[in-house]
């Protein structure tokens, strides 16, 4: 690919960014549709409460194709990366504390809805 | 200018003098409550060390200003730009501190927030803007009446906002919240009348969302639930009683008796009154109408008004509510 | 015609470059197109003083009315609008904008010597955003305001009539030009640094910038979507924060402090970053511990979002959650009580110069302090039951967000004041208003303390007899601060026509923005600075016949 | 010595005038879009965070409600969107290396699926409306009385048992949920849309070459990112066992 891009005329020779070969896109767009087919095809057997980390599971692999090759995130700068990690920590423990909590708290909130059984007027 | 300083100087010392007056400590009012030690002890703990840093920082600054002020001629002198061993005696001292107040505030928690097992339990209401204590017998109250040195469990709930329980007497605090149950206790030391405040934001009445906390003997307190339970009993007329049960029940905080309409149409003067309602109909207002509108309210929507007011069937006997409407026609004399 | 000062030769040091970025262009198109960062800058700064005034007016009227018991000016809901338009101005239009998108914006590109941040046109649109967001919010005021306090509450801001849905898309609004502030500030100091200027040769103020930007690019989007679903409950009833559709009141606090606890760190970051530029300057001392003074506000800015529930200690959040909560929120201390230690050990053997941003300088480390000690209190599960939605809070915020933040902005302002405008302002009744801030200050809030820790709850229009002489106090301390506030804004107006002018150096300061001359040229530098250690004053010596400083190689 | 002058010689018009090089530029652009997709990634982290809460807490009514999502429809726009995503990468790398024709043939593409994704949604939207399966104060199901509803071939999900179970309490809530997030998605569906139209006008223009193609690279971060959002909503509002 560098070859392809080098011959263009100009200063600063090197390339600003890396060009994706076109081999590697047609792959990961083909691994992904084959995981979406996985995806819809583990919710035909019943696995319990496995199904949902299954699903998760694979909406992960798909989700870190797009972002390594879609994203370029494998050829960038490693701080983009950082900061994608960063959010995505973040975002982990925003749920994480905050369903912790919730959890801890709902037989409070059960006792209140079992006392007073008449459901509120929608 | 002088008058001015003085005059502040001087009320400055009245707020030292006022804070010993009650029997509490500059900062905090009288403990009251057995586990008052929970938060107290932590927090003059804090308090010192507060001081201590403050004064430290205090001294030090005013020290170098002073010192190393700017002076012609003068240059500073150049010391060490860095020291790790000086930046880590500053950082572990306070984190060791720290963990101390942690930890120090952490029992002090599980105090609050752990009831002895047999604590005597007391059902709280909460609504814009009042508060409802029901005792075990079913008797209710508008302030909060406890008996002395037995360990009191309050569970409560709100019917409309967030509302909070405080009682600084008691170290006590606790959001009031709709559609779960919140807890929280105490143990009165003595007899006495403390101040309960709402302290969560909770609309126009928030600030006289007050009660009391009266505590009393062991005797005195049966015999006020007794007395405070049979309201038609202990009350001269039925309109005293019914003026009571108003209070009791929070009618107040939608209708007003003067007139001015709130959430609910004011009460004032609408027996005899036509009314037309939401659907259309219309009605002259009756006894039978005012007790099927504490019964189902939904029946019959006035005009102009949201179907918000809760349903009074099971909570008010039907004497109560006769009480209750005699209580209404007094009214329309006023 | 040399745009930096690089020798005794110099010849302009107290002479404007004829073309500045104030009058390089004119018309008011100029203004309010101009992608111009100082420009922005002071634009930003205009606006942001004139919302310190509302929420300061604001301020003033809530004073009268608890100068004593009953109802003195106005009724309870009047008063319930009061404090939430004073918390609400302040904290989304002062200073949450403050001192990043002002001073920041201005200083930022001079100091890290680049010609401008790394988008201007988004910088731009922060400061447009700013003005709409600050529209609505004036829209909300005059067509019914809004009375939930600033924490917006729910089920209570279901219920009010007021304008939250507004009030809220006013907010919203604001929440991206903070956003676009921060990806601005992160993506400028990453990519424009010049050659030289590495990160441990940064002055720490762009430290402090940096990592207040990874605050508003993490927190503030949830603040975001906290807004959108508040919006959507008003709107279309989803329920998910309405227990009366089966919702959760309380999840809605987590989501809005995620955001607000992270925010009372944007408020302090870029303050102590000041701390970090003035006391230096004004003591002659190189910074002690630079690198400790770096990584903690990093640390500051992580830790920040560890902690959210201290607030929600008596929400009925479970005891678990408040345990964790109340043990990291401890964390957070010992990078501050680093920074506080570095400066004082700055100051040690300097040559003091008691200028005025050296005077708001000193307040603030005995302010936050107090302020900074006070949160440990309220840090600590068991006195937080007490203390808890009392005065002790108001008073504990207002010692950081006031004795804090806004004092800090006013040393930075009268730091830069010179650079920005050109003029300097009177000295002596600079100094004068100082200390008059600091003392109405103090009376102020001090008395608040004691109230609160005795019981005296937060948002009340009226109270009980006992706490009268506090109340009162505080009042008259308020007032003293107005004064001294409206004296400020006195002198600065006037220095701009009567100031002196301001040579390029004023306060004999080692950071880039001190070499381009005062106001700066349109692209700040002609000349690629150099670079050097930006707390090294030997460089810097003194002019005694012009009054400023030059520097020497 | 005088202040910069607005444009020089070696300045090249597509570089702004406070960078240096090219490359400068496309970092410092990149880099903003990314910490933009930060934000976003935490915008959204608020509706994953009110689902998390209420599928842990209150699993029933995820299971019951999903039933009324056609997964069939989620899979083809699931489809739609990660084809996009290809066609996109795709773009930018002829972008990357001056190939102008494809370049605007691929964006089109791209921006073609985003109108075939939102088509699916309305449809989707469309039924539940017709359903009454709307958010909470709004959620009025009328699945019971209309009998030629299944019939219709749509609804319940295609295993055509109907409904299983009796409907728990709240169930409104799932749709409240599902709206906000497929709403907020869609919203950046559009937008993302727009940006793509505009970088599309810009490349028939013939704006872009190797040294200059960043918007076209940004705004593919922006649509790869609406992508991955979407890599998660499905499993987590269509699948559910
Ligand atoms: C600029 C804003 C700012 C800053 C910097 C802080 C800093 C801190 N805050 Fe504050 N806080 C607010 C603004 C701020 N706060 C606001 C606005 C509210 C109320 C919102 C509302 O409800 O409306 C609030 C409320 C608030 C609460 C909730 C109270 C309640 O509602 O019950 C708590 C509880 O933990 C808390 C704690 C702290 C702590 C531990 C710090 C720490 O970061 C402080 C660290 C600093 C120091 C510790 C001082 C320096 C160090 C030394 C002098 C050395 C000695 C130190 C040790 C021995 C440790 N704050
Ligand atoms: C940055 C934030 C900030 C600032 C600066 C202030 C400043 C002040 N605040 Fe405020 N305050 C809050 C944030 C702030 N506050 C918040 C968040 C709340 C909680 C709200 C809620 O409960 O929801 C609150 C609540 C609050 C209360 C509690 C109300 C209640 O609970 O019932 C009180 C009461 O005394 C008060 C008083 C004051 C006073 C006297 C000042 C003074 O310091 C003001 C000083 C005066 C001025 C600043 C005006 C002078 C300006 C000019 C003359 C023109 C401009 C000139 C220049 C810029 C030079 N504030
Ligand atoms: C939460 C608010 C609320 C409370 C508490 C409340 N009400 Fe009401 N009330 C209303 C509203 C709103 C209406 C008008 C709508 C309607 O007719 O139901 C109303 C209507 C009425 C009416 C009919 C008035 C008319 O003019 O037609 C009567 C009588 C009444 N209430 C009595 C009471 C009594 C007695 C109590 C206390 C035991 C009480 N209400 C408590 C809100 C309340
Ligand atoms: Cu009830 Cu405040
Ligand atoms: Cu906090």
């Amino acid at each position: 690919m560098t070859t392809e891009a080098a011959t263009a005329s100009s200063h600063d020779d090197h390339e600003i960014a890396h060009v994706m070969p076109l081999p590697v896109l047609f792959g990961v767009f083909a691994t992904l549709m084959v995981l979406t087919f996985l995806t819809v095809a583990a919710t035909w057997v019943n696995l319990g409460w496995f199904n949902l980390p299954i699903a998760m599971a694979i909406a992960t692999v798909k989700a870190t194709l797009v972002a390594l090759y879609f994203m370029h995130l494998r050829y960038d700068a490693p701080f983009n990366g950082l900061a994608f990690l960063t959010a995505l920590v973040f975002v982990a423990l925003f749920i994480l504390v905050t369903l912790l909590d919730t959890i801890a708290y709902k037989p409070s909130v059960d006792a209140y809805r079992d006392a007073n059984s008449v459901s509120a007027p929608q | 200018m002088v008058d001015f300083a003085v005059g502040t100087l001087s009320d400055l010392s009245r707020m030292a003098l006022l804070a010993q007056s009650d029997g509490g400590s500059f900062w905090l009012p009288p403990p009251e409550s057995v586990s008052s030690w929970a938060v107290d002890n932590v927090f003059y703990y804090i308090l010192y060390l507060s001081y201590f840093f403050f004064a430290l920082i205090f001294a030090v600054l005013v020290l170098f200003v002073v010192r190393y002020r700017r002076r012609p001629g003068v240059e500073a002198v150049k010391t060490a730009t860095h020291s790790t061993l000086l930046e880590a005696v500053w950082s572990l001292i306070p984190l060791g501190l720290v963990i101390i107040m942690f930890y120090a505030g952490f029992v002090g928690y599980v105090e609050l927030r752990s009831p002895p097992e047999q604590a005597y339990e007391i059902l709280v209401t909460a609504r814009k803007w009042s508060w409802q204590f029901t005792y075990p017998d079913g008797t209710m109250a508008t302030d909060l009446h406890v008996p002395v040195g037995e360990p009191v469990r309050l569970v409560m709930s709100s019917e409309d906002v967030i509302h909070s329980l405080s009682i600084p007497a008691f170290r006590v605090k606790m959001d009031v919240v709709p559609g779960r149950y919140t807890r929280t206790w105490f143990q009165a030391k003595q007899p006495g009348k403390f101040d309960l405040y709402c302290t969560e934001y909770c609309g126009t009445g928030h600030s006289d969302m007050l009660a009391s906390v009266v505590v009393h003997q062991r005797e005195a307190f049966d015999a006020w639930l007794v007395e405070a339970g049979d309201i038609l009993g202990n009350s001269a007329t039925p309109v005293e009683a019914g003026e009571k049960l108003f209070r009791l029940h929070g009618c107040g905080s939608c209708h007003s008796t003067d007139g001015t309409p709130r959430i609910g149409p004011t009460l004032k003067g609408i027996f005899g009154e036509t009314h037309r309602f939401s659907d259309g109909s219309s009605l002259a207002v009756d006894e039978n109408y005012v007790r099927q509108s504490i019964n189902e309210p939904g029946a019959k929507i006035r005009e102009g008004y949201k179907n918000q007011m809760p349903t009074y069937k099971g909570r008010l006997s039907n004497d109560e509510i006769t009480a209750l409407i005699q209580y209404l026609k007094s009214l329309d004399g006023g | 015609m040399a745009t930096t000062v690089d020798g005794k030769t110099a010849d302009f040091p107290t002479d404007r470059g004829p073309l500045n970025y104030l009058n390089c262009d004119r018309g008011i198109l100029s203004w309010a197109f101009t992608l111009d960062h100082k420009r922005i800058g002071l634009m930003y700064l205009i606006s942001i003083m004139a919302s310190l005034g509302l929420g300061g007016l604001f301020a003033m009227l809530i004073r009268v009315e608890l100068a004593h018991s009953g109802q003195q000016i106005v009724d309870e809901n009047t008063y319930n609008q009061l404090f939430t338009l004073h918390g609400a101005i302040m904290v989304f239009l002062f200073i949450l904008p403050g001192i990043p998108a002002a001073l920041g914006n201005f200083v930022l590109p001079i100091m890290l010597g680049a010609k401008d941040v790394a988008f201007p046109r988004l910088n731009l649109a922060s400061y447009h955003l700013w003005v709409i967001g600050a529209l609505f919010f004036l829209l909300a005021l005059v067509t019914g305001g809004l009375d939930t306090g600033w924490t917006l509450y729910v089920p209570y801001a279901f219920q009010t009539d007021t304008r939250v849905l507004t009030a809220g898309v006013g907010a919203f609004i604001l929440g991206f030009s903070s956003i676009f502030t921060g990806i601005n500030f992160v993506a400028t100091i990453h990519t424009l640094r010049p050659p030289g200027m590495t990160w441990f040769k940064m002055p720490l103020f762009l430290w402090a910038l940096y990592a207040t930007a990874i605050i508003q690019v993490l927190a503030t989007p949830v603040l975001g979507i906290t807004l959108l679903l508040l919006a959507a409950e008003l709107v279309l009833g989803i329920g998910i924060f309405d227990p009366t559709k089966g919702g959760d009141p309380i999840l809605f606090q987590h989501f809005f402090w995620f955001y607000s606890h992270p925010a009372v760190y944007i408020m302090i970051l870029p303050a102590m970053g000041i701390m970090s530029e003035v006391i230096p300057t004004f003591s002659r001392k190189h910074i002690f511990g630079y690198r400790f003074i770096a990584y903690s506000s990093v640390a500051i800015a992580l830790l920040g979002f560890l902690v959210w529930g201290h607030h929600m200690f008596v929400s009925s959040q479970s005891s678990l959650a408040s345990t964790i909560f109340s043990l990291l929120t401890f964390s957070v201390s010992i990078p501050s009580a680093i920074k506080v230690f570095n400066w004082l050990a700055t100051m040690y053997k300097g040559s003091i110069a008691l200028d005025t941003p050296m005077l708001y300088a000193l307040s603030f480390i005995l302010l936050f302090g107090i302020g900074g000690l006070t949160g440990l209190f309220l840090a600590t599960l068991s006195t937080d039951v007490q203390l808890h939605d009392t005065y002790f809070v108001v008073a504990h915020f207002h010692y950081t967000m006031v004795g804090g933040t806004l004092i800090a902005f006013m040393a930075g302002l009268h730091y830069w004041w010179p650079k920005i405008t050109g003029r300097m302002y009177n000295e002596f009744w600079g100094r004068l208003c100082s200390i008059g801030v600091f003392a109405g200050f103090n009376l102020t809030f001090f008395p608040q303390f004691v109230m609160g820790s005795r019981g005296m709850p937060r948002r009340y229009h009226d109270f009980p007899e006992k706490f009268e002489i506090f109340h009162f106090l505080s009042s008259i301390g308020a007032f003293l601060m107005g004064l001294a506030m409206l004296g400020v804004l006195i002198y600065l107006l006037y220095s701009l026509f009567k100031g002196r002018r301001a040579p390029a150096n004023p306060w004999g300061s080692a950071t880039l923005e001190w070499q381009c001359s005062s106001p700066p040229p349109k692209e700040n530098f002609a000349e690629t600075p150099s670079v050097s250690d930006p707390y090294d004053y030997d460089h810097i010596k003194y002019d005694p016949e012009k009054n400023c400083y030059y520097r020497v190689n | 010595m005088s202040a910069a002058p607005d444009h020089d010689e070696n300045h090249p018009h597509d570089l702004a005038h406070h960078f240096d090089t090219h490359r400068q530029q496309f970092d410092a652009g990149k880099l903003g879009m990314w910490i933009f997709l930060v934000t976003e990634i935490l915008l959204f982290s608020g509706l994953f965070c009110a689902y998390v809460i209420y599928r842990a807490n209150h699993p029933e009514i995820f299971i019951y409600a999903h039933q009324f999502l056609d997964k069939n429809l989620g899979a083809l726009n699931t489809a739609v969107l990660i084809f996009s995503s290809l066609t996109m990468a795709w773009a930018v790398r002829a972008a990357q290396l001056e190939q102008k024709r494809a370049l605007v043939r691929l964006l089109s593409i791209t921006l073609a699926c985003g109108f075939v994704f939102l088509g699916v949604k309305a449809v989707e939207y469309h039924h539940k409306w017709h359903d009454g399966l709307l958010w909470a104060s709004q959620y009025n199901p009328k699945h019971h009385d209309s009998a030629e509803h299944n019939e219709a071939g749509h609804g319940a999900e295609s295993d055509g048992e109907g409904l299983h179970g009796e409907e728990p309490k709240n169930v409104g809530l799932f749709f409240s949920i599902y709206f906000m997030m497929t709403g907020l998605h869609a919203v950046h569906v559009i937008a993302g849309m727009g940006a793509i139209a505009w970088v599309l006008n810009r490349a028939r223009k013939g704006h872009f070459n190797r040294r200059y193609f960043g918007p076209v690279d940004f705004v593919g971060l922006y649509w790869h990112l609406v992508d991955l959002i979407w890599i998660y909503l499905f499993p987590l509002l269509y699948l559910i066992h």
